[in-house]
C-alpha cells in the first residue's frame, strides 16, 4: 500500500514527524510500520509534549522504591511490606460508551498494579461530569458510575474512595481517571525490562480482536462533532478474565519464572514488546500468526494495534515454559510464546515466516519526539469581591444552598453501586477524608484519596497546584495517616495551544513546589491532553492520588462527631478568603478572582501536629476544611452522627460570611474531649500552631450563636436530596 | 390472557420483538464464557454462540407504521448501545 | 469442625469466609470446583462473588461445575452447606434451594449495611441469635432479589423456613427498608430440612471490630454449637 | 467472510437463534424499569415492555433434527432457567 500524505495525517502523524520516521528507517515505512509508529510517537504513549514539564516532578525519598517510569511506583511501607499504585485516566473512551469506557479503564489500572507483583488492594476514582442540566450528563454519570462498579465489583476488589464532581467545563469532554492501589512483598517486585538473549516471549491472557485499535491516537486528539459518529471498535471489559489473569500471574510470580512482565494497555503488543525491549536495551522478534486471535484474518497491522484487554506479554527464564503454562491453563487463559528476544535492538514482526515490519527499537522510544511547547504564564486576576455589594442573603440560605448543590451532596448514590468491603479490610469506607486498608493480617493500614480542584487551578494554574498536593496531603492527615507519596493525573487541553501549556507548566511547578516542601514525592502518574471539543479545552485539572501510612490501627478516625459536650478546635488561621469560593460560586455565580494562598510551612506544621495529636490518641474526630469552608465542614461533622455543635460568634469578627465560607488553606477541624483540652492547647502552643477554640458538641442541633439554629437531621436531609431527585 | 386476545384482535395494540446483538467485531465475555461451559459440559460440535438481548414490545398504537417508528424510537434512545450493538425490530402480531 | 470452602473461577469473597472461619477455629479447606472429590466436612461454604462473570446468570454456569454434584451428595446425607451471596445464587440453580435471585429492583449494585432480623433460630446456623433479634449486616449484590410461587412461599412461611427478613432499626418489616425488592424481604431461606442455608448478607464480613461489627459472629459459633 | 459463507452454503453448519424470556408471571424488574424510563422519556402509548435473552448459535451440523436437538439440550442444561424461564428455538440458516 502506498503511504500517502492522507495516510500519515489519519495515523495522526505530522508531516515533519513523518519525515524524521524515514530517516530513521534509511526509508518509507510500510503500513504496518506506520501503524506502530503512530502508536508510539503519539502523545498518549511518547508524553512528547509533557516530558520536559515531568522532569521537574520530585521522584526520589528514602519511601520510594520505585518512581516514575515503570508501571506503577512503590513505595515502602516498613517491614517487607510496599504499596504500588498508579492512576490512568480513560477520559475519551468513557464519553463515547460510558459503561466500557469506564470498565475499561479500572481494567487497565488494575494491569499496571498486578503486573508488578502486587495483589491489588484497593480502587479510587475521580469522574468529572458536565453541568447537570447538560442533556447528556445524566446518563454518562450513570454509565460511568455503573461501569466503575461493574468491573471492580465482579474482579473483587474494593471502591474505596474518589471525587464525583460536576462543572460545565467538561460538558462535551467527561473525565474519567481510576487508581489502583495494590500490597506487594518488596523483595518480589516485577519490572518490565527484559534481559538476557532468546529468551521466550509469551502472550498470555484474553484472545485478540479488532477492537480500540488507534485507541492511544484517539487519546491524543481533540473531539469533533464526527467523533461521535466514527464510533471506533469500543473496547469491551472482561472483568472476569482480568480476575482469572491476576490469579494467574501472581501464582506465576510466586516462584522465579518471570523475567520480565508487562501489561498491553494503550497500543497494545506495540507499547508492550517496545518497551520491554528499549529498557533491556534488547531487540524482540514476533511471530505474528502465533497470536491468539478472536476474530478470522486478523493482520499483522490489526494485532500489533489492537488495543483489546486483558491481555499480558511475559519473558520468561529458560526451561520454565511447561511450568508456567500449567498455571495458565489451569486458569482457561491462553498462553503462547510469541517471540524472543534478540540481540539486533529492533522489532522485527514475522507473519507466516515473512518479515513484515522492522523497526530500531530506539527510533520507536529514545527517539521519540520531544517537544519544548510554547507556553505562556497566567496573568493572575486582581479581582477582589466586596460582600457589600452583594445582594444581601442569610447564612442558613447560603449554606443550605451548599450543600444541596450537585458537587457537595451526599455522594452515597455513587458510592453503594461500589462494593466496598470485599477483601475484608476496608477500615474506613469512602464518605470519609480518606479511606482506610488495612493490610492483611497485619496490624498496620493505609490511607488513600484522590483529589483535584479545577477552579482554582483555572484561575491560577501555580496556586492550584500547589493546593491540590496540600489538600491530598491533608485528607491524608486528617485519618491519622504519615502521607508518604502521590501519583497524578494531568488532565488538561490542547498542549499546541500556549496557553493552555502554560496552565501545564505552571500546575507542574505548583505541584513540584509542594510536593518538595512537604516530602511527598510523585512515583507515578499519566497525562492527558487534547481534553476538548471545537477549541473549547477543560479546565485545567490534574488529579492527585495520595497513599499515607497508619503504623498501627486501633481506631480508625473519621469526622463525625463522637460525644456530646467536646470542644470543638480549628487548627489554622482564618482569614476569609472569598474569591474562589463555593459560596460566591453557588449563591452568586461568581468564578472571579484569585484562589486562596498556600503557605506551605503552615501547612506542613499543622498537619504534623494533628498527627501527632492523633498518634497520642487525643482526638476524637476529625476533618479538614475544604470547599464550602468551615461552616460546611462543620455541618459534614454532623452528618451521620448523633450530634450537632454550638459555636460561639466569632471574636474578632471581619464578616460572618467571610469568616464562615472563606476558604483559607492549612486548616483542620477536631473534636477534643473536654477534660483533654490542656493537654491539646499545650501541644499546639508548643509547636507555635495557631488555633481557635470555636465551640462544643451538642445533641440533635447545630447552632451558631445568634445567627443559626438548625437540627442536623434537616441538614442531613437537604444533603442527601440531589441524587436520589436527580 | 383471553382478555389481552381480545384487545389485540380489535387491533388497538400491537406487539413486536426487538433483538439486540453485539456488532461482529465486539467482544461478547458472556457468550464466550457460555461456550466454554457448554464444550466443557461434553456438547460437541458446538462452532460459537453469541448472547443479546430481547425485548417484547406492546404497543396502544393501531397503525403499524406509526407503531414501527415508536419502536424504533425506543431503542435507538435506550434499548440499544448504537455504539456496540446492532438491532433488529420484528412485528409479533 | 471440619469445613470446605467450594472456589470457582470469579469467586471472590472466598478468602473473606476463610478467614472468618479459621478465626472462628473452624478446620478448614479451600476446594477448586474442578475437583471431583470433597475433603470430608461437616459444612460447605459457596463463598461470594461472580463465579464465571455471573454473565449468563448468577450462579448458572457455578451450578454446572463438576463439583456441585458432591456438593448435592453430601447435602443429601445431611452435610451442612451455606450459600452466600453468589452461593446462595449457586444454591437456587442447582435446586438445592428454591426459587431464583432476580435482578435488584433498583437494577443497580447495592453495597451498604442493612438491618435484618433473625425470623428462625432454631437451626444449626443461627441458634446463637436471640429469635428476632436485629443484626446489621452489609449486602453487596446485583441480583438479592428473592422470588418464588406462591406455593412455595406458603411452604416457608408455614414451616418458619425463612432466615432472616430486612428490616428497619427497630426491625419493623416494610417496603422502605427491602433494599432490592426481595418477596417479603426475604434476606436468607433454608431448605426444608434447614441443612442448607442460602443469603445474601455477608456474615463473613461482619466478625470484626475494626472493619465493621461482630453481628455475623454467631452465626459462625451456632455451627459450632 | 467469504470462507464463511462457503461453509453454510455447503450446510455443513446450521445457524439458530433461541430467545430466553422470563415466564409471565415471574416478576421482571428489568423490563419494569426500563418501561418506566420510556415513560418518563415521554414515550406514550407504550403499554408493556418485557426483556429477555437472545442468543445466536452456530453449529458444526448438516441435520436439522439432530441439531436441534442438541440446541435443546444446551436450553434445558445450561442457558435456561427453566423454573422461571421460557425459550422458543429459531431456525436461521
Ligand atoms: N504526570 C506524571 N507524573 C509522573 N509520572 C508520570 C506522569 N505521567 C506519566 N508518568 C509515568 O510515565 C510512565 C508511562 O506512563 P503510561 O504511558 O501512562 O504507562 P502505561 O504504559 O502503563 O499506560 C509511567 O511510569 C508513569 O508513571
Ligand atoms: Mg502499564
Amino acid at each position: 500500500m502506498k503511504i500517502t500524505d492522507q495516510l500519515v495525517e489519519k495515523h495522526g502523524l505530522k508531516k515533519d514527524e513523518f519525515e524524521n520516521i524515514k530517516k530513521l528507517l534509511g526509508r518509507e515505512p510500510n503500513l504496518l510500520e506506520l501503524g506502530i509508529f503512530s502508536a508510539m510517537w503519539n502523545e498518549h504513549c511518547s508524553y512528547k509534549s509533557s516530558r520536559l514539564h515531568l522532569k521537574k516532578l520530585p521522584i526520589a525519598g528514602e519511601q520510594v522504591i520505585q518512581g516514575p517510569g515503570e508501571n506503577a511506583g512503590v513505595i515502602d511501607i516498613g517491614d517487607d511490606d510496599a504499596i504500588v499504585f498508579k492512576i490512568e485516566s480513560h477520559n475519551h473512551p468513557s464519553y463515547i460508551e460510558p459503561y466500557q469506557g469506564a470498565a475499561t479503564g479500572v481494567g487497565g489500572i488494575l494491569r499496571d498494579v498486578f503486573t508488578m507483583g502486587a495483589r491489588p488492594i484497593a480502587l479510587l476514582n475521580s469522574i468529572h461530569f458536565g453541568a447537570p442540566d447538560h442533556p447528556k450528563t445524566k446518563s454518562l454519570l450513570n454509565g460511568v458510575v455503573s461501569g466503575i462498579g461493574g468491573y471492580g465489583n465482579c474482579i473483587g476488589i474494593p471502591t474505596v474512595g474518589g471525587e464525583t464532581k460536576f462543572n460545565e467545563t467538561y460538558n462535551e469532554n467527561i473525565l474519567v481517571n481510576a487508581m489502583a492501589v495494590g500490597h506487594a512483598k518488596k523483595n518480589k517486585i516485577f519490572y518490565s525490562k527484559a534481559k538476557g538473549l532468546n529468551k521466550s516471549v509469551v502472550y498470555v491472557g484474553s484472545k485478540t480482536g479488532r477492537d480500540g485499535i488507534h485507541g492511544a491516537s484517539m487519546a491524543s486528539a481533540e473531539f469533533d462533532e464526527e467523533s461521535e459518529e466514527k464510533k471506533p471498535t469500543v473496547q469491551v471489559g472482561d472483568p472476569f478474565t482480568e480476575k482469572l489473569l491476576m490469579e494467574a500471574c501472581l501464582e506465576l510470580m510466586k516462584d522465579n519464572s518471570i523475567i520480565s512482565i508487562q501489561d498491553m494497555g494503550a497500543a497494545g503488543l506495540t507499547s508492550s514488546s517496545v518497551e520491554m525491549a528499549s529498557k533491556g536495551s534488547l531487540g524482540i522478534e514476533l511471530d505474528l500468526e502465533k497470536v491468539p486471535c478472536r476474530e478470522e484474518n486478523m493482520t499483522p497491522y490489526e494485532m500489533m494495534l489492537s488495543e483489546s484487554q486483558e491481555r499480558m506479554l511475559i519473558i520468561l527464564e529458560d526451561g520454565k515454559e511447561n511450568s508456567a503454562k500449567k498455571i495458565f491453563d489451569k486458569w482457561d487463559l491462553d498462553f503462547v510464546i510469541i517471540g524472543k528476544t534478540t540481540n539486533t535492538n529492533k522489532l522485527i514482526l514475522k507473519f507466516n515466516n515473512k518479515i513484515e515490519g522492522e523497526i530500531p527499537i530506539e527510533a520507536l522510544a529514545s527517539k521519540a519526539p520531544v517537544y519544548d511547547r510554547k507556553w505562556i504564564k497566567k496573568k493572575p486576576s486582581k479581582i477582589k469581591v466586596d460582600l457589600k455589594n452583594l445582594k444581601k442573603i442569610k447564612i442558613e440560605d447560603a449554606l443550605i444552598k451548599i450543600l444541596s448543590s450537585p458537587n457537595h451532596s451526599n455522594k452515597s448514590w455513587v458510592t453503594n453501586q461500589y462494593d466496598q468491603m470485599v477483601m475484608c479490610d476496608t477500615a474506613q469506607k469512602s464518605g470519609s477524608d480518606a479511606a482506610i486498608i488495612r493490610i492483611h493480617n497485619k496490624d498496620k493500614a493505609i490511607a488513600v484519596s484522590v483529589d483535584s480542584s479545577a477552579n482554582y487551578c483555572k484561575s491560577s494554574p501555580l496556586t492550584g497546584g500547589k493546593q491540590i498536593v496540600c489538600e491530598n496531603w491533608r485528607n491524608l492527615i486528617a485519618v491519622g495517616a504519615k502521607p508518604l507519596a502521590i501519583t497524578n493525573c494531568l488532565n488538561f487541553g490542547n498542549p499546541e495551544n500556549k496557553e493552555i501549556m502554560g496552565e501545564f507548566a505552571e500546575c507542574i511547578n505548583g505541584i513540584k513546589e509542594a510536593c518538595e516542601f512537604l516530602n511527598y514525592p510523585v512515583v507515578s502518574g499519566n497525562v492527558s491532553f487534547y481534553n476538548g471539543t471545537n477549541n473549547k479545552n477543560i479546565y485545567p485539572t490534574p488529579v492527585i492520588g495520595g497513599v499515607g501510612l497508619i503504623q498501627k490501627l486501633t481506631k480508625p478516625i473519621n469526622h463525625y462527631f463522637k460525644k456530646e459536650n467536646s470542644s470543638i478546635i480549628v487548627i489554622g488561621k482564618t482569614i476569609g478568603h472569598i474569591e474562589q469560593s463555593c459560596f460566591l460560586k453557588e449563591n452568586y455565580s461568581i468564578n472571579e478572582g484569585l484562589p486562596p494562598e498556600i503557605n506551605l510551612l503552615n501547612e506542613k506544621n499543622n498537619g504534623e501536629s494533628l498527627l501527632k495529636l492523633i498518634e497520642k490518641n487525643l482526638v476524637l474526630s476529625s476533618h479538614d476544611i475544604s470547599n464550602g469552608g468551615l461552616i460546611t465542614a462543620l455541618c459534614e461533622m454532623t452528618f451521620s452522627s448523633n450530634f450537632g455543635a454550638k459555636i460561639y460568634k466569632p471574636k474578632k469578627l471581619t464578616n460572618m460570611f467571610k469568616y464562615f465560607f472563606g476558604e483559607d488553606q492549612g486548616r483542620y477541624i477536631i473534636e477534643i474531649e473536654a477534660e483533654n483540652l490542656p493537654k491539646v492547647e499545650k501541644i499546639l502552643k508548643d509547636d507555635k500552631i495557631y488555633y481557635e477554640n470555636i465551640g462544643f458538641t451538642q445533641k440533635e442541633k447545630f447552632e451558631i450563636e445568634g445567627e443559626l439554629n438548625i437540627l442536623t437531621k434537616d441538614l442531613f436531609k437537604i444533603n442527601n436530596e440531589w441524587y436520589n431527585k436527580y | 390472557m383471553a382478555k389481552q386476545f381480545q384487545l389485540n384482535s380489535k387491533k388497538n395494540k400491537l406487539k413486536f420483538s426487538v433483538t439486540v446483538t453485539l456488532k461482529e467485531d465486539v467482544l461478547d465475555p458472556q457468550g464466550k464464557v457460555v461456550q466454554n461451559t457448554l464444550v466443557n459440559m461434553g456438547i460437541n460440535n458446538l462452532k460459537s454462540i453469541r448472547q443479546g438481548k430481547h425485548f417484547e414490545i406492546d404497543i396502544n398504537e393501531k397503525e403499524l407504521t406509526v407503531a414501527k417508528k415508536k419502536i424504533d424510537e425506543m431503542c435507538r434512545k435506550l434499548l440499544v448501545n448504537l455504539i456496540i450493538e446492532d438491532y433488529k425490530i420484528n412485528i409479533i402480531k | 469442625m471440619r469445613s470446605s470452602v467450594i472456589v470457582f473461577p470469579g469467586s471472590n469473597c472466598d478468602r473473606d469466609i476463610a478467614v472468618a472461619l479459621e478465626k472462628m477455629q473452624f478446620k478448614n479447606q479451600m476446594v477448586w470446583h474442578k475437583e471431583t472429590k470433597l475433603p470430608k466436612s461437616d459444612l460447605i461454604v459457596i463463598p461470594g462473588g461472580f463465579s464465571y462473570g455471573d454473565y449468563l446468570r448468577s450462579g448458572a454456569i457455578a451450578g454446572k461445575s463438576l463439583i456441585i454434584n458432591e456438593v448435592k451428595n453430601a447435602a443429601n446425607s445431611g452435610c451442612l452447606i451455606l450459600g452466600i451471596c453468589n452461593g446462595f445464587q449457586i444454591l437456587t440453580e442447582t435446586g438445592l434451594l428454591r426459587g431464583t435471585l432476580l435482578r435488584n429492583k433498583n437494577l443497580k449494585f447495592i453495597n451498604k449495611d442493612v438491618y435484618v432480623k433473625v425470623t428462625n433460630n432454631n437451626s444449626k446456623f443461627t441458634n446463637k441469635y436471640k429469635k428476632d433479634q436485629i443484626l446489621n449486616l452489609n449486602i453487596a449484590h446485583n441480583e438479592g432479589n428473592y422470588f418464588t410461587d406462591q406455593k412455595h412461599l406458603d411452604e416457608l412461611k408455614n414451616n418458619n423456613l425463612i432466615a432472616f427478613r430486612y428490616c428497619d432499626e427497630k426491625g419493623s418489616i416494610n417496603d422502605f427498608y427491602n433494599p432490592n425488592g426481595s418477596l417479603e424481604n426475604i434476606a436468607g431461606i433454608f431448605n426444608s430440612k434447614k441443612n442448607i442455608l442460602g443469603m445474601m448478607p455477608h456474615p463473613e464480613r461482619m466478625v470484626d471490630e475494626i472493619i465493621s461489627n461482630k453481628d455475623g459472629v454467631n452465626l459462625f459459633s451456632s455451627l459450632l454449637n
